[in-house]
């Protein structure tokens, strides 16, 4: 079948959307722009193309009577056991790879300790998997950097630590490798990978096997690709196949909701505030400056230096009860002014309801600036799943420009490659 | 006069740094030393740890101490006996680990100071970094971390470069992205890092430049005097400024300030000393 | 601009620059006096009376900024104790000083013997002049131009400049130059302005065809050179820009837009634009690129009227001398108020039919920048066509973000076109 | 019973606070007519607003407090806070009930924003005030007085009625009374600057800016008396002069860090509207000449001003800081000022040249990091303290 996929490539994720002729959405995917572009929009793609598979899964189990009823169920369980052979696979890639870069003169007669507590750390890793994707589990997020990382983070110490080594040496070994095996895309054929997944669900396999693989049989054609976002330039593509993410922004909101006609988009390192048209036509935009203050990077560095998830933030903040003023929202300060405030005695929460409201307080300004907030009202990108960020910008909003229907689909952070997308399939289609 | 002891703590945004020293008259003799990350702890608990656990080791208590003097972030120390700010105690630390110090480039984990000293520690002159620079220790350790990179191979690295990649932005989180671009380009670790350096090291020329240090040697202090690859490239820059300038480092730089705190507190308590006994 | 495709005009001004930078370098030799004096509101008829060579330290700036020397004569004064905050071009010039004051043709820069503090439509030439006097202690002729807040000129603001001129500004050239003022000789002199200023308007105007035959910014910005600076007022002047309005028609005959540096010409003119705010010099090529590779072409700025405006008919008058050359410098662009301005790019909207406004906002220089994004909102209503804000500074390299620039140049270009094919082909 | 100071001080805090000007509003109401003239930094003549029988209400910006959504709209990183929380203050309604505006020269960001003005609140009386840089009576002088005469019309049509010379000569007084009490708390503050803090008499000042002077007048005698009569702890802290601080303010935390860091503040430039003329102005002979020739010979010198003569440049200053006994100079000036800026090393070097010690940093009204300010401020104490 056709498929049109848009990519949005940018400052801090990736995004894959795959749509079909009918501009129905097939798949979305998401990855981490490390390092290689190629390869994050390679993995993103690949990503958007598992997902499609599922929808193709959904739409073909809806034939089968034995699955009435347990379709989400079913395909819930494919995909966690997909997840989880992946995850085993790159931990296996990464626990290889970190062996490897024991060498050199820092490990120098030590090299045997450091193998024995990175096999243990490994182990221990693995059988936590089980847990992380288990039935109803949250993850703290949906990047194997970040899954691995922060256990890795926990468990290796310990272990270290027993073993009377300093933990630096091992935290260093991982740093190396992880960005090694992040830059490799995710091996092996994704069919046999769904097929193992299939086997180890709790769903008697016989029922749905036959449609799943039917499913799987159908072929995907990459009928027209259009790159998008920060990284534009740097993807493999002829300058017919990129738009401006503003375009892909304003076009993506308008699909979401057609009654868009202001969209705010905050991503890693940039804010826009953007006006549409009925169709979906920018006709006025706005970006923040040369500064990043105030972006999503900005909600990174938080996490970082309180030691939290991304999106373990927001519940945070949530619980505050009595917000603190915050004025700067340099990002490289964040963690400064954040001791700053500890220090004198602030509680976590509040601080962070103070940090929240000064980004949205930031992307109020940008609004402004693009020309106010227009009925109705969508916000895009990461920090749209951020709850206490869009408790904020309802406030705001509300004090500023009255009663507005406020939009955010839960899929918010693919706007830009959702543009993206129904740009190919308009370049093909029209 | 009798020999005392006295303390110097320097809280600073990254490691809380504790020394302790005894002095009689003109004889200083350096007991202890100590560098406690923070890490997300309490800074002043941390401190409170730490600083026993050194009295511990010397078989000293609190009271045996004659003037507790603080330094950086340590304003709210409750036990301290007097605070000095960074730049006083910097000058007089550089001085204490080499005579011939004229001029000290303080760099920690966010704020660069160069400082422009006479013989004695004396301030003569200062500039701070601006607020909004990539060029401060946390960014490099942030940079260095992705790539993979401990703290201590980051200076042999830097000086292993043949094309030092330049970072252009001032912002460190749009330079954060240049590097990830870098990386996307198969830009090498070590000339990514020696580019990190070397617009740094621009940078720090410029403040000595600014402070009036002409020729010299600058003592480097604070943590990221412990990175060789930047000593290297800010000579390189100074050269190429053609500043007679030095810039040399030591083993106990990031000590710099608690050591200037302490010497000025046994400075301070002498005189006081002297008051009280005028007084009576 | 070595490589660069010339024209004529282009030659002759180029000679002409290059002749007033050896009579400002060789002025110790043949005992001219020299005199430094900004762009808008400049007295260069006044000063041609008293055979005054005029030496423009924004000009310098520019010429620094186009060769790449500006970035680093920025960072010498910087390192003097300027704050990075403050207009490039003063820290340019006063990098230049620290640098041995060498001119574009090698050889250094004599000190001024005057300087003429025309202090008009910018606040920070007060201070710019303050510390060039710190460092030549020569005579400061300071005239004060009040500044247009009402939106006109009163008589008052014209009396007190007329006052300025004949007890301040007169005397003291007359002192510096040993030269007794002749009235007559102004008059000549501002006979001469009006003819070329003549000239000028026309060839600006020519961007009202379709296809331009001009650029009104980046071409503008050479078109304007003689006029603002030390030739208006002289033969010179009426000549370059008698060559080049014969230029100018010869391309609008045959249908061709402007000359670009490489040769071709920008016939294929997709965008029309309006462009507030002056360009940015240490990119500058990079930056008209950015607009030519998209079709877009300028067809009226208002940074060509900064040195100037004489597209609403002020002209200068040898029957009104005096007078007239206080009414030159309190019409300059950035004297005058916001409203006005907002009118001005109104117009310039609407008689030039562009697709939109097009700001360059400069971080060096609060006098064209404080208000410009109200502006830009203000005349996007009054004329319902789309404007874009981008920022860059003057001299400083260390503000040109190629990739920020052209991002926002390239989301308006593909705006404005969406727009023109309406919803049904959005692509 | 008069005020102790921390009642005055509390009064003046509660109206600094105020970013609804609840005061200036209930003057407002509290007679049919009255009208409320705002004014910018730094200089505009209050005499004649006053002689209007309007109440002149100093806009200093938005300070710390401000949330600025919208005044972001309209200025570029890169340009000073004080215009965009101005901004902020218009388009939020909280001017709402100011009839006019008088933007004075200071540089060509508030010039500008005039402009702005006229355009956003076309429905408010707006004046752009330029001040002379000729000095000459007969040329400066002769257009200023023009210049007044205009901007008494403006106020004539703005209430309908017209200024007599008498009314004017009345203000006038009223001014002289307060220029007198202001260097009265100057100097003693510079006397004894432990019992009169840099915080409360900045409070104080800027307190003037919202009130009646005669109401002001009073609170400068009553906070003389009170803060005479108290007893306070004396620290071991060392003298200086703040300059640099005379159009956007910095917040009131960054005036505590100072003196915290062990400064005490005995010559400023804050709010310097209130001492811009050094002495008082005649009321004989015709008010607005006065007027003007005080301007062009008892006034200030500051950056918005021209120097004429290269050699005066800094001589004002280094005047003040002798006759304060400060020991040393912080020139402390918003970021991205350029008038502050550009007169920054003409100053220092007249500093220098003179043997006193100084130190410079930048901030803005909103600044929330005290840190790097109570280093540097404490840096500078602790030089003085142990080597001068
Ligand atoms: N689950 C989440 N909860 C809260 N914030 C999130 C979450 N996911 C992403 N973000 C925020 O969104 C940002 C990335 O947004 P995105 O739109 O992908 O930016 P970009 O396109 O620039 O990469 C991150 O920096 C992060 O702050
Ligand atoms: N061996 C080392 N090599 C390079 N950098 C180091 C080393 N040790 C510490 N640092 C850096 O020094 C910084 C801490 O320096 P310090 O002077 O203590 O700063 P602060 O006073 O702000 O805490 C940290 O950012 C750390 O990255
Ligand atoms: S470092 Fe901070 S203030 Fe500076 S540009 Fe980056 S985010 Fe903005
Ligand atoms: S501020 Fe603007 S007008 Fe003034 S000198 Fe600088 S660039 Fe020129
Ligand atoms: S703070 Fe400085 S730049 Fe800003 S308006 Fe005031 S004088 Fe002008």
């Amino acid at each position: 079948m056709q498929c049109f996929i848009g990519i949005d490539l940018g400052s801090t994720t990736t995004k894959a959307v795959v749509m079909d002729e009918n501009l129905q959405v097939l798949g979305r995917g998401i990855t981490n722009s490390r390092s290689n572009y190629d390869t994050a929009a390679k993995v993103s793609k690949q990503e958007a193309m598992i997902d499609t598979r599922l929808t193709l899964f959904r739409r073909a189990l809806a034939d089968v009577p034995g699955a009435a009823g347990h379709v989400d169920e079913i395909l819930a369980d494919l995909e966690r056991n997909f997840r989880r052979i992946q995850f085993l696979e790159q931990l296996e890639d990464l626990e290889a790879t970190a062996i490897g870069n024991i060498r050199g003169p820092r490990f120098e007669g030590r090299e045997a300790a450091v193998r024995e507590v990175l096999e243990e750390t490994f182990r221990r890793l693995r059988d936590k998997s089980a847990a992380l994707f288990a039935p109803g589990a949250r993850r703290k997020s949906d990047f194997f950097r970040d899954l691995a990382g922060a256990d890795f983070m926990q468990v290796g110490e310990a272990v270290s630590k027993a073993a009377g080594l300093p933990f630096d040496l091992i935290l260093n070994l991982y740093d190396k490798s992880i960005i090694e095996v992040e830059n490799r895309p995710p091996a092996g054929e994704m069919e046999a990978k769904f097929l193992r997944a299939l086997e180890s669900g709790t769903m008697e396999a016989g029922t749905i096997a036959a449609p799943v693989q039917a499913a799987l049989a159908i072929p995907l054609e990459e009928t027209y690709v259009v790159g998008t976002g920060y990284g534009r330039v740097r993807l493999p593509f002829p300058k017919e196949h990129i738009r401006s993410e503003i375009l892909c922004h304003g076009l993506g909101a308008h699909m979401m909701y057609p009654g868009t006609r202001t969209v705010l988009d905050i991503g890693g390192q940039d804010t826009k505030g953007i006006q549409v048209d009925p169709a979906g036509i920018v006709e006025n935009f706005q970006m923040n400056d040369r500064c990043a203050a105030g972006c999503g990077r900005y909600l990174g560095y938080i996490a970082d230096e309180m030691n939290m998830g991304l999106h373990e933030l927001g519940p945070l903040a949530m619980a505050s009860t009595k917000q603190v003023r915050i004025n700067s929202t340099c990002t490289v300060f964040a963690g400064a002014e954040l001791r700053d405030r500890l220090a004198l005695g602030e509680k976590r929460e509040d601080i962070l309801a103070g940090l929240h409201r000064a980004i949205i307080l930031r992307a109020m300004s940008i609004l402004s600036r693009a020309g106010g907030v227009k009925d109705q009202f969508t916000f895009t990108g990461g920090v749209a799943k951020n709850e206490a960020a869009v408790r904020e910008l309802r406030k705001l909003i509300k004090e500023n420009y009255g009663d507005v229907q406020i939009n955010i689909d839960p899929d918010s952070i693919y706007t830009g490659a959702l543009g993206g997308a129904t740009f190919a399939a308009r370049a093909v289609l029209n | 006069m009798t020999a005392i002891i006295t303390a110097g703590i320097d809280i600073g945004s990254g490691c809380i740094k504790t020394v302790l020293f005894r002095v009689d008259g003109e004889t200083v003799e350096w007991l202890d030393k100590d560098v406690a990350r923070i890490r997300n702890r309490d800074p002043f608990l941390l401190t409170d740890e730490t600083y026993d656990a050194m009295l511990a080791r010397q078989g000293l208590c609190r009271e045996d101490v004659a003037y507790v003097a603080s330094t950086g972030d340590a304003e709210a120390l409750r036990f301290a006996t007097g605070h000095f700010y960074s730049m006083t105690t910097h000058g007089r630390g550089a001085v204490y680990l080499n005579d011939r110090a004229r001029s000290v480039l303080d760099i920690g984990a966010l704020n660069g100071r160069a400082i422009r000293i006479d013989d004695s520690g004396k301030v003569l002159g200062y500039r701070m970094t601006s607020q909004c620079a990539s060029g401060s220790g946390q960014f490099l350790e942030n940079i260095a971390r992705y790539l993979g990179i401990a703290q201590d191979e980051i200076g042999q690295l830097s000086k292993s470069a043949d094309a030092p990649e330049k970072v252009s932005s001032i912002c460190a989180v749009l330079a954060e992205t240049d590097v990830i671009n870098m990386v996307s380009r198969g830009i090498s670790a070590a000339n990514i890092l020696k580019g990190i350096h070397v617009s740094m090291a621009t940078r720090l020329a410029k403040l000595l430049k600014a402070i009036g240090a002409t020729e010299g040697v600058v003592q480097m202090t604070g943590g990221l005097a412990l990175d060789e690859g930047l000593v290297a490239a800010l000579n390189e820059a100074l050269a190429a400024e053609n500043m007679a300038l030095t810039a040399q480092s030591h083993a106990d730089a990031i000590h710099a300030g608690a050591i200037g705190a302490a010497l000025w507190g046994a400075f301070r308590h002498q005189k006081l000393a002297l008051l009280d006994e005028m007084a009576a | 601009m070595s490589d660069a495709v010339k024209e004529p005009s282009m030659l002759l001004q180029k000679e002409l620059i290059a002749r007033n930078y050896d009579a400002i370098t060789s002025a110790r030799e043949t005992g001219r006096k020299v005199s430094s004096t900004f762009v808008p509101g400049n007295l260069n008829e006044l000063l041609l009376c008293f055979g005054i060579v005029n030496n423009l330290p924004e000009i310098n700036a520019i010429q620094n900024g186009m060769r790449k020397l500006s970035g680093d004569y920025i960072m010498t004064a910087e390192k003097s104790g300027h704050s990075e905050d403050v207009c490039t071009y003063v820290k340019a010039d006063i990098g230049m000083m620290g640098k041995g004051n060498i001119a574009p043709n090698g050889k250094p820069f004599p000190n001024p013997d005057v300087l003429l503090l025309s202090y008009t439509g910018c606040y920070t030439f007060m201070k710019w002049f303050e510390l060039l006097r710190e460092e030549y202690k020569c005579p400061t002729l300071m005239l004060h131009v009040p500044y247009e807040g009402d939106g006109q000129s009163t008589k008052n603001m014209r009396d007190y400049i007329v006052k300025q001129l004949k007890e301040v500004i007169i005397p003291g050239l007359e002192e510096v130059s040993g030269v007794k003022f002749d009235i007559d000789r102004l008059r000549e002199a501002l006979r001469n302005s009006a003819r070329a200023e003549d000239d000028l308007v026309w060839v600006l105007e020519q961007g009202k065809r379709t296809p331009s035959p001009i650029d009104a910014y980046f071409g503008g910005v050479y078109y304007i050179g003689p006029i603002f600076t030390a030739f208006r007022g002289t033969t010179d002047a009426i000549d370059y820009y008698r060559t080049l309005r014969a230029e100018v028609q010869a391309r609008a005959d045959a249908g061709l837009g402007p000359l670009m540096p490489d040769g071709t010409t920008l016939s294929e003119q997709k965008y029309r634009l309006v462009v507030e705010g002056p360009p940015n010099w240490t990119h500058f090529r990079e930056f008209w690129k950015m607009f030519s590779d998209e079709g877009a072409v300028v067809v009226a700025s208002t940074y060509t009227k900064v040195g100037g405006m004489y597209d609403f008919g002020f002209r200068h008058d040898p029957d009104n001398p005096l007078e007239s050359l206080a009414d030159y410098c309190l019409g300059c662009y950035t004297n005058r108020n916001l409203p006005s301005r907002v009118e001005i790019l109104t117009k310039y909207i609407e008689e030039y039919q562009a697709d939109g406004l097009l700001t360059n906002s400069i971080k060096s220089c609060n006098s064209f920048s404080a208000g410009q994004l109200m502006m830009m909102r203000e005349v996007e209503k009054r004329t319902g066509k789309p404007g874009a804000f981008i920022e860059t500074d003057l001299v400083d390299p260390r503000y040109f973000s190629a990739a920020n620039v052209k991002n926002r140049l390239e989301s308006y270009f593909q705006m404005i076109e969406q727009k023109r094919r309406g919803g049904s082909r959005a692509a | 019973m008069p005020a102790t100071t921390a009642e005055t001080v509390a009064r003046c805090q509660t109206l600094f606070d105020d970013l609804d000007f609840t005061a200036a509003r209930a003057w407002k109401e509290a007679a049919p007519g009255r009208k409320v003239v705002g004014f910018l930094p730094v200089y505009a003549p209050l005499e004649l607003i006053h002689a209007a029988g309007c109440l002149p209400l100093g806009i200093f910006g938005g300070g710390d407090r401000m949330e600025v959504i919208h005044g972001d709209a309209f200025y570029q990183s890169y340009i000073c806070r004080i215009p965009r929380s101005t901004v902020e203050l218009g388009v939020t309604g909280r001017l709402d009930f100011v009839d006019g505006m008088i933007f004075p020269f200071v540089c060509d960001v508030i010039r500008n924003l005039s402009g702005m003005w006229k355009i956003m609140f076309p429905q408010v009386w707006t004046k752009f005030f330029d001040t002379p840089q000729n000095f000459d009576p007969e040329v400066g002088g002769a257009y200023y007085i023009e210049e007044l005469k205009e901007l008494r019309e403006g106020l004539e049509r703005l209430t309908g009625r017209p200024i007599t010379d008498a009314a004017l000569r009345a203000s006038i007084l009223h001014y002289n009374e307060n220029r007198r009490l202001v260097r009265a708390v100057y100097d003693f503050r510079a006397n004894a600057p432990w019992k009169a803090p840099a915080s409360e008499v900045y409070l104080l000042m800027r307190a003037g800016l919202m009130m009646p002077v005669e109401d002001h007048n009073g609170m400068l005698a009553d906070y003389l008396d009170a803060a005479e009569a108290e007893d306070r702890p004396r620290r071991d802290n060392v003298r200086i002069a703040i300059y640099g601080s005379f159009c956007e303010q910095p917040p009131l935390n960054l005036i505590k860090s100072v003196e915290m860091a062990g400064c005490y503040v005995v010559e400023d430039d804050y709010a310097l509207v209130n001492r811009f003329l050094t002495e008082d102005v005649p009321v004989d002979g015709d008010p607005i000449e006065a007027l003007a020739t005080a301007y062009l010979t008892k006034s200030v010198e500051t950056s918005c001003k021209y120097v004429p003569r290269e050699e005066d440049k800094g001589r004002f200053h280094i005047a003040q800081i002798r006759k304060a006994r400060a020991e040393g100079v912080i020139y402390a000036s918003p970021s991205f000022c350029d008038p502050a800026l550009l007169d920054r090393p003409m100053i220092a070097r007249r500093l220098t040249e003179a043997g006193i010690p100084h130190i410079s940093f930048k901030y803005a009204e909103n600044s929330g990091q005290m840190q790097p300010i109570r280093e540097q401020a404490g840096t500078f104490a602790d030089s003085i303290k142990l080597w001068s």
